[in-house]
């Protein structure tokens, strides 16, 4: 089972405590090191905030994932939802003529996502894999339906102000990075800080004795989903303004599997009941320096998913040393 | 009913599915013009795409079951529907393939637009625009490709074959198609790059239009130390969205390029499924002039038939 | 067998939890080990099976060193390790669980199911045991899962049995069949450690001792030597005073009734109907199958009911969510520690706020401090023995989880608590403070339903007792009317119908 | 003597008992009869057959998946590592000359392939879903390298003879299907008569109680992982004889969540500890249902995600009213 006897007893104590507690900051501290060894360039001011604006979009959507794998389970749909609701966002956008009806209208939209997940569920018993996969490929083939292949472009009118949303500063801080660092933050205290967080990790930990200390399960999972899918509405106006124009096809695909990355090698346990949302934090920016050391280093274009593929396992397997006996 | 209807021909149309808009577009027009001519000349249909070969091959000998009098086959990978392209063949169901090609295997007719001679063009104006430049020495350029299936290939090999050999790739990138990928990608590298080298680069040659939505958007963004020396900027598609770039890009500086490469080409693969139909006999070989588009001419083909059919949905 | 186990120490980070402990056991002998919770009992065991290695010390089982100790090993070496808590694969039956890792097999690779079957059924039958073989784990109570587990370890000829508390679950019935099989391996020449925080039960079986506090070897001797008394003193390391709680103290019993439980019936159970009065120490007992199990679920509202009512300070409370249940002032301590009591991910701190949080907690954030100081609370009511309060809850002894776990639902000052054998695991010395805690619980105007199996705990604090049979109440005794004898009638069927 | 503890007396009792242990089949023959309703045909024995030959290649994946599932694990890597096996496969076919060669190269490429998987979640102590996402990005990208964009295509002097493996029959009966039916009837045999069987179950259950229970847990995952793996290179193999050319960037994409699915609407949780082969087998079935239905009735192509996402959760609600409480 996931707990095994975990045995504390050598005299490496401290080591062990920084490498359970902290090592998602040694991987971050060794990428770091690393991206800098292979370019001084990285360190500039506007590649290092470029981190922050290229993240905050997967980025936000992890912070939904970590709830979601810290309860013990899996959403595929981020993508597939993201591209729903940023083509549906632009179109309420170009007919309403408000940057806020757009943005009330994508986080509206996206908890109205996540609640059809957390029902399925929930109420369905269905396994949160299968719901999100099923989900996943629906709401991709709503949007391609509704797009019938064609682009949702911002309208001239509209424009201007609204990629500023994305793409403006303030005091040469990128926008961007605001929004990555509100909701984190946002997050980090909800899990940290209020019972909800207790709760959820208490479903990931042992189902049956959060249902009999109280804790309905149901509605801490349903409403899981529905704290991410409203971040997934977040992402979408954010990605909407980021490109001004959305391909149904393939708007958001792979944001999935980007912040389930980012989650884990956080050092959040896939198997629920633990996750540090500071982790997913740091793993985001850790797949953007990832992403960035690719190019600093000009590795040939096809090589880049073995590259990327080994740099995660070496990440993770710093800090996994400590779980078999 | 899911049998043809007693005595109703029918045509069975395989494409990939939608995973940039050139495939979702042209499967809108595929399925749209399918539709209409099966209902103007009283055919059954059926439309199946998918996103790799296993699950085409899989298509075509659902719908080779339902016994066609024609399929119109636009391959995922071309080579990799050989076997179920052959199954067709040897079924005595005629085949008309689209797009992509299937190397040994002789269809009834092949259509396409012509991937190799938008190669060749790109590297043509590229010869042509930096004629100064290339008298001086070598010419720095950016490469962003598509994805590693055999039309980037054809694009690139067609490029390569009539650009001046003094232009210098600097980086290539795969982008998988993606806006947002070759956005970031170009983020990346103006960030991570020496300005030096920055400033070397001249040109950036792509594989589409969506692919350049994304650079544009990414040298919008920079506000590095750099100057920005990039002069021109090429996609494949013409589409609405490059129009308004030769409008009003945002950039000073640059210019842009494009090749037309419609997605309603499909349409005419769908007619030479409906002329088999008919009896009629088939050339082996068709090709879809492509056309090159830049800021002298955009406004005569935005007027023109293919433009105007592209967006008659 | 003929054990010896010297000089051996475990540390767990900075707490030492075995300081050079020896252990001798000698062929065909019951060896008992006492000691409060903490004191090292699990971990010198776990040492001995192969769980983990000890820092230091030395193992000899018939004069020959053993070294590098696994759980496969153990088992080669006839070595059978019942352990504290459940350890069965929900998901198989039981005889696959009971064959788990030794299947046997025809041609080498083919179990052979119907050979199992048969020979895990005739081990459970001759414990009187009445499970199917091949019937789902998942489907088992607590105490049938318990059964499993002993069974498992009388499959295979074996030459030592390790036992830590296997019969917390257990009633007197299952427990004296237990006994007379152990009797009669003893007679073969087996060899047993028995670990229980139930003198009676150790006096009854064990012929020596071995005691440990925190971590140290105290002393060892034969059961025959000394007494009850003395065992306990040994154990807790001071003055004992052996005292009935109840006796000589007038009953604060009032006459309001605060549940009134009418015709309830579930899957297990049938017209259960009682009232619950305030101030009451309310027991309810019975055999495997009489349906004290799923009733204790049931009052809480986890378990979900046929027809019947439970009122509460004359509201209905059938129906309703576990949350409603403990908003209404019902608090409950489950059986079965490990899959219904703890999270295990949770650290000791958020396991004893987490049914706090449930009902009482109202503002937006929750402060560290009063989780702190919530957990160090409990920590001197319960006398619990743990490090750092931010460690995960598994790093406990098993009496110190369960400790914790009470302490979980006092905070929430509930009216009515349904107690499911609340001192299971817990040692001599603290089970005694908290009769007193319950007894006090009782005085300050709250009203508990123990269930339980134990007639020792039944007689300190029981106000009235109910025995259930075959799913329906067989009989009610005054304090004045108990004892164990009428009990066990009822509870066997031999006398019906209610007396009062 | 014997001591049923489920009672029977009851009525509800055998539909629980049904709806528990061969609900797949009530979704089996839920779809089996959409499918005749939509259109008689599909009643014809070359379109019967035809279901099992198109799901030939992504079941004996399936086969694996089941394994990987049941033990409460994950495998992304189908796909990418079927694309690197196959795409070598025609490699060592083409310079070989050799069928058999070619099977054999991929077959222990496929338990190679599966082996790493296995070292990287034992020894390595990290989660399976990031091992797993690694290698899928890691093979594709080794495989895209070396193909450097061209396709691996089966020369000319092997291409009759290999790609009858594939599309070949014996009495009528396609060659695929008798490997689809071969495979399952082992790993069926495997899951429910041997050893083996139990302890890939009981690690799924309950690790802790494995291991005490002297089971060598690493042991049993590496074992699994390289059983998938060998399946995964009989696939390739397969794959290649049926396409006759492999593209790098394409081929065998999606298939782990194919493989999954089916396993998962053939009834087996996605939590582990439990499993049926023969509902992986039905799964596999069902998938290949959806499409041809797809087909038959014409759905707009656009739409065949919404649809084929509603079928897979009516088919799964159907086995899944029991969970809750
Ligand atoms: N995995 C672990 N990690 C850290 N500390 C542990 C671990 N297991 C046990 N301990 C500590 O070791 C000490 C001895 O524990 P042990 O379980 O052996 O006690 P015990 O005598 O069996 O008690 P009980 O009667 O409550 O079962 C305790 O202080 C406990 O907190
Ligand atoms: N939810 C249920 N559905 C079907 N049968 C059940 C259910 N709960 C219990 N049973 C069966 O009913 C019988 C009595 O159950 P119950 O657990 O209530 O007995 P018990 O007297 O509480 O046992 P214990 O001595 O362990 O307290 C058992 O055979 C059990 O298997
Ligand atoms: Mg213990
Ligand atoms: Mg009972």
């Amino acid at each position: 089972m996931k707990h095994p006897i975990i045995d504390f007893s050598n005299k490496k104590e401290l080591w062990h405590e920084i490498t359970n507690n902290y090592s998602h900051w040694l991987s971050f501290v060794f990428l770091f090191v690393v991206a800098i060894v292979v370019s001084p360039a990285f360190l500039s001011w506007s590649n290092l905030t470029n981190l922050f604006v290229q993240g905050a979009i997967v980025g936000i959507c992890a912070m939904g994932m970590s709830l979601v794998i810290s309860a013990g389970m899996i959403d595929l749909s981020t993508g597939s939802s993201v591209a729903l609701l940023s083509g549906l966002g632009v179109v309420v956008l170009n007919s309403s003529g408000s940057l806020l009806v757009a943005l009330l209208f994508c986080l509206v939209g996206g908890l109205l996502v996540g609640t059809i997940n957390g029902l399925l569920v929930t109420k369905g018993g269905i396994a949160p894999f299968i719901v999100t996969l099923a989900t996943m490929s629906a709401w991709r083939s709503v949007i391609n339906q509704l797009g019938q292949g064609g682009p949702f472009t911002v309208s001239p009118a509209m424009y201007q102000g609204f990629r500023n949303v994305a793409a403006g500063r303030i005091l040469g801080i990128p926008h961007l990075m605001i929004f990555l660092i509100i909701i984190s933050v946002i997050t980090a205290l909800l899990m940290s800080k209020t019972k909800f967080g207790r709760y959820v990790y208490a479903v990931g930990s042992n189902q049956q004795a959060a249902r009999l200390s109280g804790i309905s399960v149901d509605r801490v999972k349903a409403l899981i989903f529905m704290y991410a899918g409203t971040l997934y509405g977040l992402a979408a106006f954010l990605l909407a303004s980021r490109l001004t124009s959305i391909q149904a096809a393939s708007a958001g695909s792979g944001y999935e599997m980007d912040a389930i990355a980012a989650v884990a090698i956080g050092g959040t346990s896939m198997d629920g009941g633990k996750g540090k949302i500071i982790g997913t934090f740091l793993g985001i920016l850790m797949l953007r320096i990832i992403h960035t050391v690719l190019i600093m280093a000009n590795v040939p274009p096809f090589l880049n998913g073995l590259v990327q593929g080994i740099i995660i396992i070496v990440a993770v397997l710093a800090q996994s040393k400590r779980k078999n006996k | 009913g899911g049998t043809k209807e007693a005595g109703k021909k029918l045509i069975g149309v395989v494409t990939p599915s939608a995973d940039h808009g050139f495939t979702a577009e042209s499967i809108q027009h595929a399925e749209a013009h399918v539709k209409k001519v099966s209902a103007q000349y009283g055919y059954d249909y059926r439309f199946m795409t998918a996103a790799e070969s296993g699950e085409q091959s899989n298509a075509v000998e659902t719908i080779l079951g339902m016994k066609p009098g024609v399929i119109v086959l636009w391959p995922v990978t071309g080579d990799e529907l050989r076997s179920a392209a052959q199954s067709v063949m040897d079924a005595g169901v005629p085949l008309v393939v689209y797009d992509r090609f299937i190397e040994g295997l002789v269809p009834n007719a092949e259509i396409s637009g012509d991937n190799v001679a938008i190669g060749e063009g790109v590297g043509r104006y590229f010869n042509e625009y930096f004629k100064a430049e290339l008298a001086q020495g070598k010419v720095n350029y950016l490469e962003f490709k598509g994805d590693s299936s055999t039309v980037p290939m054809e694009r690139t090999n067609g490029f390569l074959s009539t650009v001046d050999p003094k232009f210098t790739v600097v980086q290539s990138f795969v982008t998988n198609w993606s806006q947002q990928t070759s956005m970031e990608q170009m983020e990346n590298y103006l960030n991570t790059k020496s300005v030096a080298e920055i400033e070397s680069i001249k040109a950036i040659f792509t594989h589409d239009d969506e692919i350049v939505f994304g650079l544009v958007e990414a040298l919008k963004n920079y506000r590095g130390p750099a100057k920005i020396n990039i002069r021109l900027i090429t996609g494949v598609s013409a589409g609405e969205g490059f129009m308004k770039l030769f409008e009003n890009s945002g950039l000073t500086g640059i210019e842009f390029m494009t090749y037309t490469f419609s997605p309603s080409m499909v349409r005419d693969a769908v007619d030479l499924g409906v002329k088999v139909l008919q009896g009629e006999t088939l050339q082996k070989e068709y090709k879809v002039p492509t056309e090159m588009i830049d800021k002298t001419n955009y406004k005569a083909y935005m007027q023109g038939d293919l433009y105007t059919t592209r967006y008659s949905l | 067998m003929i054990l010896d186990m010297q000089d051996i120490s475990k540390a767990f980070g900075s707490v030492q939890a075995l300081k050079g402990v020896s252990l001798h056991v000698g062929q065909g002998e019951v060896h008992g080990i006492l000691g409060e919770n903490g004191a090292g009992k699990t971990t010198l065991m776990n040492i001995l099976a192969g769980t983990f290695p000890p820092d230091s010390g030395h193992i000899f089982l018939n004069g020959e060193e053993v070294s590098n100790m696994t759980p496969m090993k153990a088992m080669n070496l006839k070595i059978r390790f019942i352990h504290q808590e459940l350890n069965l694969c929900n998901d198989l039956k039981v005889y696959e669980n009971m064959f788990l890792g030794e299947e046997l097999t025809k041609k080498k690779f083919i179990v052979d199911k119907k050979t199992q079957i048969q020979r895990a059924q005739a081990v459970l039958d001759s414990m009187k045991a009445p499970i199917d073989a091949n019937a789902n784990v998942d489907g088992l109570e607590t105490a049938q899962k318990q059964l499993v587990e002993i069974a498992r370890a009388l499959l295979f000829q074996s030459e030592l049995i390790i036992m830590d508390e296997p019969t917390t679950a257990l009633n007197n019935q299952e427990i004296e069949n237990l006994f007379s099989i152990m009797r009669e391996l003893k007679g073969q020449g087996v060899s047993f450690i028995y670990i229980s925080h139930k003198m009676p039960e150790l006096f009854a079986i064990c012929d020596k001792y071995t005691v440990l506090r925190d971590g140290e070897f105290i002393e060892t001797g034969r059961f025959r030597d000394i007494d009850v008394h003395r065992a306990t003193e040994l154990l807790i390391g001071k003055v004992h005073i052996d005292r009935n709680i109840k006796e000589g103290q007038p009953s604060f019993v009032e006459d309001s009734v605060v549940m009134a439980v009418k015709g309830l019936r579930g899957q297990a159970f049938h017209d259960v109907t009682f009232d619950l009065y305030k101030n009451e120490i309310l027991f309810i007992t019975g055999l495997q199958g009489s349906g004290t199990n799923e009733l204790a679920m049931a009052l809480f509202g986890a378990s979900p009911l046929t027809a019947g009512e439970i009122m509460l300070h004359g509201q209905a409370l059938h129906g309703r969510t576990i949350k409603q249940f403990m908003r209404n002032g019902v608090g409950m301590v489950p059986r079965n520690r490990k899959e219904r009591g703890i999270l295990p991910d949770l650290s000791i701190r958020d396991n004893t706020s987490l049914a706090y949080f449930t009902v009482k907690h109202k503002k937006l954030f929750i402060s560290d401090k009063e989780e702190s100081e919530r957990f160090e609370r409990n920590k001197l009511k319960m006398d619990i023995r743990s490090g750092s309060q931010s460690n995960p809850i598994t790093s406990l002894s098993g009496g110190n989880q369960q400790k914790v776990i009470i302490g979980k639902w006092l905070e929430i000052d509930a009216d009515v608590y349904i107690m499911d054998n609340p001192t299971q695991g817990i040692d001599v010395g603290t089970k005694f403070a908290i009769y007193e805690l319950i007894d006090d619980m009782a005085k300050s105007g709250k009203s508990i339903i123990v269930f339980s199996n134990e007639y020792p705990e039944i007689h300190q604090i029981a106000d009235r007792c109910l025995i259930m049979y075959k799913g329906r109440i067989s009989g009610i005794l005054n304090r004045t009317e108990l004892s164990e004898v009428k009990v066990m009638e009822y509870s066997t069927g031999s006398i019906q119908g209610e007396s009062t």
